[in-house]
């Protein structure tokens, strides 16, 4: 069964390395792409949200600031964004624990608006601060070749493809790690009963910070991985509250509280966003939208487990 | 490994193959064009006026009509056998991700030659990147940007004025009104949206205030999708401006307008852009709107000195019912230029296409604007175009500046709103 | 004797009403310790402001001599105090052996040496066979002992039990206090808070009585059935009670 | 800044935070008696302004002539919102509580987009509801005013049935204490439907009045909603005069912070207020 397991995931990691060759089209590379970054950003909730039970709903500030920090290092002092992503997660920490020290004795919803009200703040923040560009944003100088010190690739998508490919399966791995040690059985221990945990031993205010840094570290790399993608950054794209749901919509949809499910969330929604949009979009009829939330709802009602669990046998 | 998993991985997988077998599908036989607009999200209804007008362009060129205009005489392009021009339009939701996504596979898959269109200068933005990278000329009408010309793209193209050119025609216009009346109107306060689109019109109105030798008495950035903007006008009520000049999209123009009544802010010269063109605006606020000028480049009434506008506002007006707006008409032209160059070209060769583009000379009575023609600078930026300003007088837009093609006397100053 | 845990003068108010009101008493190494009253007594509270979940209005807690009035819960857990809840509280999702695991990482940072020792825990609560048994899934008198196991497994020398036994039936009630003994005889001083009199008067020796937040009765189990105030809040009623 | 500007901005932050209290008043109702924040609040408010638009479309009728109308007919959507989407998901995870609300809001805005186009509309008014009044150069316009005044009506009203009705009473309970509630004999899931009914019917009401004065379009109710969130909170959940004076203060944070601080920052002002308050008082003023 175990080996069965292994085998299987092997499988499915050569066909996402074989996949962008076969199919050398940069529509569906860009599709795949966002997968991987959409991944990413859910498997990094999962940690807060799926396993901490803290269900942020501001993870597009630790998006932002990962995609401004790697961007202004390079803008402004030239550093390459390599190192940029990772200045970058290291900032979204701190800021992690700035918003999570004062909120570490809120739950539930009350946590969930506290961290919408943070993003809306980094948001407005961004808007006005002529630092960071304020409303027009950051498009660093376009290298004038594919580039790794730049971390810009013109000529094709695939380093992003292997990049983003890479950096997810990194999420998953370390998620992974963490979640199999002490430290994860911290963390679900607090997801499932803080006061319990905390009878224990379990030092709640710490795991909690440890939870939120280890989320918002990895949903920086994503930002930085997307402001090099992209090369044009503005608070409507990286700081917008509706990607702060997307992220929480597409782990739940996967299903949460899983190391595959979020994953999997992001394997079948964003596609499905894409396309829904690349054929009725064209219309602007709104249908895109109302198939997506409805798909949203009947899953939420009749699979609240999310994808994975049409896996658990019971 | 249980069943149920084995076998969603497989309908997973099929999808999966499926939906890149779309993308792969579908060769040409048109000459396909891409389109990126925000046709749903909060800017739908602005963005669906630019697809008119992008359609109407497209009939124009694909049938014969009797218009003194490039490309209309001909079905479809001449030197390509008449091959028709077909656009393919895709939904940028208002976020510069996915218009740089949407262009990729616009051009990618569906194998479009050329981009026209845009409207967000972000979205644009990353757009243009998409199609620059992919060596795909693109023709842009209607955003406003200077910034967007100012890269150093081989293969964008704006036939639209930009706002560095709006906002010297803004403080001229303002200049020639204080001639006209003989009273000083030195007092500006600037009012936009505070995203890429609204702040870079201010910075660029800041700059031609300080060269005119106008003081800026207020500048306020606010949040387009507010709920109220009582502190707003409270702030430009307190600052007493002789003139208010307002870079708004349109759910904001409405509330401002509202809120300017319910506050009772008057202001001896109202003047706008964008928003204020959308015909949704005069429809939610009545007469309220009365007297505001906004920057365009094309009113129906322009008719009485140029009748080529006059016919093809009525086509238009047999088409979706209601007269061309600026914002039509806007977007109406870069197909128009992309057809006559594609057809100059003989050639659907990237490379050909932006050879004749940078060669274009197009004259004034071939085209829609009441510009002396198109001819591309070094930026690509065409030198003749440049701003009207109409006034809504009668819920109706009335050119009312240059002076040379008014069709209506300005009103000024705007009446308090007690007084109307 | 040595003396374990000693309350001075411990208050808690909540707003006007005092659920504590200036509790003083010591607990020796070893003892086996019965804490009654009536409902709203402030039992609970009492264990709360022991524990850490607190903070005691005024009043001071010693643990081994030393003041842990305020510790957070975490640490009091660590220097050798564990609890159990009124209402049962596990961790639904995990198995048995992983809610054991959570108490058993005080000791370890390896996760098979706590998965060790959960299973040893397990085994010695008699849920040896429940291991894979997820925590909400286990019946009721299970969890009971699930949370014992919980609690038993970061190695306490004080276990503190807020009614272990409430509903459970004669034999599991006799199974608990087996278990119980066995504690005690390993060296686990104990204190348990208990509706269910048979096993109060089973077990221990000495018995505290709170009534109205007050300590109103400290001494011999004995002399606790003829102390007239003792009797008169309590007791009495109760026996009829349980009748 | 002179002071009648600056007492323009309080009354104006007044005029404001009250019809937020009513929108805020049936998320708290909802919130406090299921736990569940209902993450598509905004956009029943859209449907609301919608309906009151076709009321006034068809049969001329003034916004304040659709108060009853919209109520009922969102009373009966919360009805029937809650015995066919919510109720599903109670006893499941509370994140599939959280997101399917989320998927509503998706599911409204594109239905009403496809519906009735993204065009901005608004209802024309006439008579009272189109003016304003001028008191010592303060501007005051009756719209609001009425809407202001229909809030403390509503409000009013909801405390008085809550304690006074035998329904209103076995809300509370649920409120309180479900468990008890239930085995005292109170049927919790018809409190669970009629809750969702009077807390959409606020949004109801609130929708109706608020066209009279503000645009109408599919994406009207995200920043109301998000506003709403952030005063239930701030006030506490559950709490129907809580969430009032919760709006109150957030109005006038907005409308003077604005004025004083400058109008790019107000949103982040309100809610830089709500994170303070809510990390000296994790579950708000007013909350227990």
């Amino acid at each position: 069964m175990e080996k069965g397991k292994h085998l299987y995931y092997v499988v499915l990691v050569v066909l996402a390395i074989v996949f962008p060759i076969v199919f050398n089209v940069p529509f569906v590379q860009h599709v795949a792409i966002m997968v991987f970054m959409y991944g990413m950003l859910a498997e990094s909730w999962n940690v807060i949200g799926g396993y901490s039970g803290l269900f942020s709903f501001g993870q597009a500030a630790f998006f932002g600031i990962g995609a401004y920090t790697s961007t202004l290092l390079y803008m402004q002092l030239g550093l390459t964004p390599w190192i940029g992503m990772i200045a970058g997660g290291l900032v979204a920490i701190a800021a992690g624990i700035a918003i999570g020290y004062p909120c570490s004795k809120l739950k539930g919803h009350y946590f969930a608006i506290a961290t919408i009200a943070f993003a809306w703040i980094i948001n407005i923040l961004f808007t006005n601060w002529s630092f960071v560009g304020a409303a027009t944003g950051l498009s660093p100088e376009l290298a004038p070749a594919d580039s790794w010190y730049a971390f810009q690739f013109r000529s094709s998508k695939l380093p992003y493809y292997y990049i983003g490919l890479f950096l997810m399966l990194l999420t998953v791995y370390v998620v992974n790690k963490v979640i199999k040690s002490k430290t994860g059985f911290y963390l679900r221990a607090l997801g499932e009963n803080e006061e319990v945990a905390a009878s224990l031993g379990v030092n709640i205010a710490k795991y909690r910070l440890i939870s939120i840094s280890i989320a918002s570290f990895f949903t920086a790399v994503a930002g930085s991985f997307y402001a090099q993608y992209v090369l044009y950054i503005d608070p409507p794209s990286v700081l917008a509250h509706f990607l702060s749901v997307e992220i929480v919509l597409i782990a739940m949809f996967g299903g949460s509280g899983t190391i595959w499910g979020p994953i999997w969330g992001a394997l079948i929604l964003v596609p499905l966003s894409q396309y829904a949009r690349a054929i009725w979009g064209g219309m602007g009829s709104g249908l895109d939208i109302m198939v997506y939330g409805f798909v949203i709802m009947v899953f939420s009602i009749f699979r609240p487990r999310g994808v994975v669990s049409f896996f658990i046998r019971k | 490994m249980s069943k149920g998993k084995r076998v969603l991985g497989l309908v997973v997988a099929l999808s999966l193959v499926l939906f890149a077998l779309y993308g792969v599908a579908f060769a040409t036989k048109v000459i396909k064009v891409g389109a990126v607009y925000p046709l749903t999200g909060d800017i739908a209804p602005t963005g669906k006026l630019c697809k008119e007008g992008v359609e109407l362009a497209v009939d124009i060129i694909n049938g014969k009509y009797d218009l003194d205009l490039i490309m209309a005489r001909t079905e479809g392009i001449p030197s390509l056998g008449g091959a028709k021009i077909k656009i393919i339009f895709a939904d940028s939701q208002g976020s510069p991700r996915t218009g740089m996504a949407e262009a990729e596979r616009l051009i990618t898959s569906e194998h479009v030659v050329a981009m026209v269109g845009g409207y967000q200068s972000a979205v644009v933005k990353t757009a243009s990147y998409a199609a620059e990278r992919l060596k795909i000329p693109y023709v842009l009408s209607d955003a406003t940007s200077p910034a967007l010309t100012r890269r150093g793209f081989k293969y964008f193209f704006r036939v639209n004025p930009d706002d560095v050119i709006s906002a010297r025609n803004f403080f001229e216009f303002v200049q020639d009104m204080e001639k006209k009346f003989n009273r000083k109107l030195r007092r500006v306060a600037l009012l936009y949206e505070n995203t890429e689109w609204g702040s870079k019109v201010a910075a660029q109105q800041r700059k031609w205030a300080k060269e005119f030798g106008f003081k800026i008495v207020a500048d306020i950035p606010y949040y387009h999708g507010a709920t109220d903007v009582t502190s707003e006008v409270l702030k430009l009520k307190s600052s007493k401006p002789d003139v208010l000049m307002h870079a708004p999209y349109v759910s904001d123009a409405i509330l401002f307008t509202k809120t300017f009544k319910k506050l009772n802010f008057n202001v001896p010269l109202w003047m706008g852009m964008s928003g204020y063109l959308d015909p949704n605006y005069i429809k939610s606020v009545g007469k309220d709107g009365e007297y505001v000028v906004v920057r365009s480049t094309f009113n129906p009434d322009l008719a009485r000195i140029k009748p080529l506008i006059g016919k093809v506002n009525e086509l238009y007006k047999k088409k979706y019912g209601r007269d061309m707006s600026g914002i039509a008409a806007r977007s109406f032209n870069a197909p128009l230029v992309l057809a006559d160059a594609i057809n100059r070209a003989g050639s659907l060769d990237p490379d050909a296409i932006r050879k004749v583009l940078l060669e274009t000379d197009i004259p004034g009575d071939k085209i829609l604007m009441a510009w002396k023609g198109v001819k591309f600078n070094k930026i690509h930026q065409n030198i003749y175009a440049r701003y009207i300003l109409v006034q809504i007088q009668g819920g109706k837009y009335h050119t009312v500046w240059p002076w040379n093609v008014a069709s209506t006397k300005v009103v000024f100053p705007v009446p308090a709103w007690n007084k109307r | 004797m040595s003396e374990l845990l000693k309350v001075e003068g411990l208050t808690k108010r909540f707003g006007g009403l005092v659920a504590n009101d200036d509790i003083s008493f010591t607990v020796n190494k070893g003892e086996i310790i019965g804490l009654i009253g009536p409902n709203g007594a402030g039992k609970t509270t009492l264990f709360n402001c022991i524990t850490g979940f607190h903070k005691p209005t005024s009043g001071k807690v010693f643990f081994d001599g030393r003041d842990i009035t305020a510790l957070p819960p975490h640490r009091v857990s660590k220097i050798g105090i564990a609890r159990t809840f009124q209402i049962t509280q596990v961790f639904p999702k995990m198995t048995a052996l992983e809610n054991v695991m959570i108490g058993a990482f005080a000791m370890t940072n390896s996760v098979s040496e706590a998965k060790d020792m959960a299973a040893e825990t397990l085994s010695f609560v008699g849920l040896g066979k429940k291991m894979d048994v997820s925590g909400e899934s286990l019946p009721p008198p299970e969890q009971r002992r699930l949370e014992i196991a919980m609690a038993l497994s970061t190695n306490p020398s004080l276990l503190m039990l807020d009614e272990a036994m409430a509903g459970l039936n004669a034999v599991e009630i006799d199974e608990s206090l087996e278990i119980l003994r066995k504690l005690n005889k390993k060296g686990i001083t104990l204190i348990i808070v208990e509706h269910v009199m048979r096993a109060v008067m089973n077990i221990c020796k000495r018995i505290i009585v709170l009534e109205n937040g007050r300590k109103i009765f400290d001494g011999e189990k004995e002399k606790a059935v003829n102390d007239p105030a003792v009797i008169k809040a309590y007791l009495g009623d109760v026996y009829h009670a349980e009748g | 800044m002179d002071t009648t500007n600056l007492v323009q901005a309080m009354v104006s932050g007044l005029l404001l935070g009250l019809p937020y209290g009513l929108i805020a008043m049936g998320l708290s109702i909802i919130w406090g008696v299921m736990n569940i924040v209902n993450f598509a609040h905004g956009e029943f408010l859209m449907v609301s302004m919608y309906i009151t638009l076709g009321l006034y479309t068809f049969w001329h009728f003034s916004p304040v002539m659709s108060i009853p109308v919209s109520a009922v007919i969102l009373f009966g959507t919360g009805w029937l919102v809650y015995r066919y989407i919510v109720s599903k998901v109670m006893s499941g995870p509370m994140l599939a509580q959280v997101v399917v609300t989320f998927g509503l809001s998706a599911f409204l805005q594109g239905l009403f987009l496809f519906l009735f186009t993204g065009n901005y509309r608004t209802v024309k008014v006439s008579g009272i509801l189109s003016q304003s009044t001028n008191i010592h150069g303060v501007y005051v316009s009756y719209p609001q005013v009425i809407a202001s005044l229909i809030t403390i009506v509503v409000t009013l009203f909801l405390s008085w049935f809550m304690k006074n009705t035998m329904t209103g009473r076995a809300i509370m309970a649920t409120e309180i204490d479900r468990e008890t509630a239930k085995l005292m004999g109170i049927d919790t899931e018809k409190v669970n439907a009629l809750s969702f009914g009077i807390g959409l019917a606020c949004v109801g009401i609130a929708g109706a009045i608020l066209s009279s004065y503000y645009y109408i379009s599919p994406y009207v109710g995200l920043l109301f909603g998000l506003m709403s969130f952030v005063i239930v909170a701030l006030g506490g959940f559950g709490s129907i005069t809580g969430a009032v004076i919760a709006a109150i203060i957030i109005g006038e944070v907005e409308s003077l912070g604005g004025v004083l601080v400058g109008p790019a920052y107000k949103y982040a002002l309100v809610f830089s207020l709500y994170l303070i308050v809510i990390f000296i008082k994790p579950r708000g003023f007013f909350g227990w």
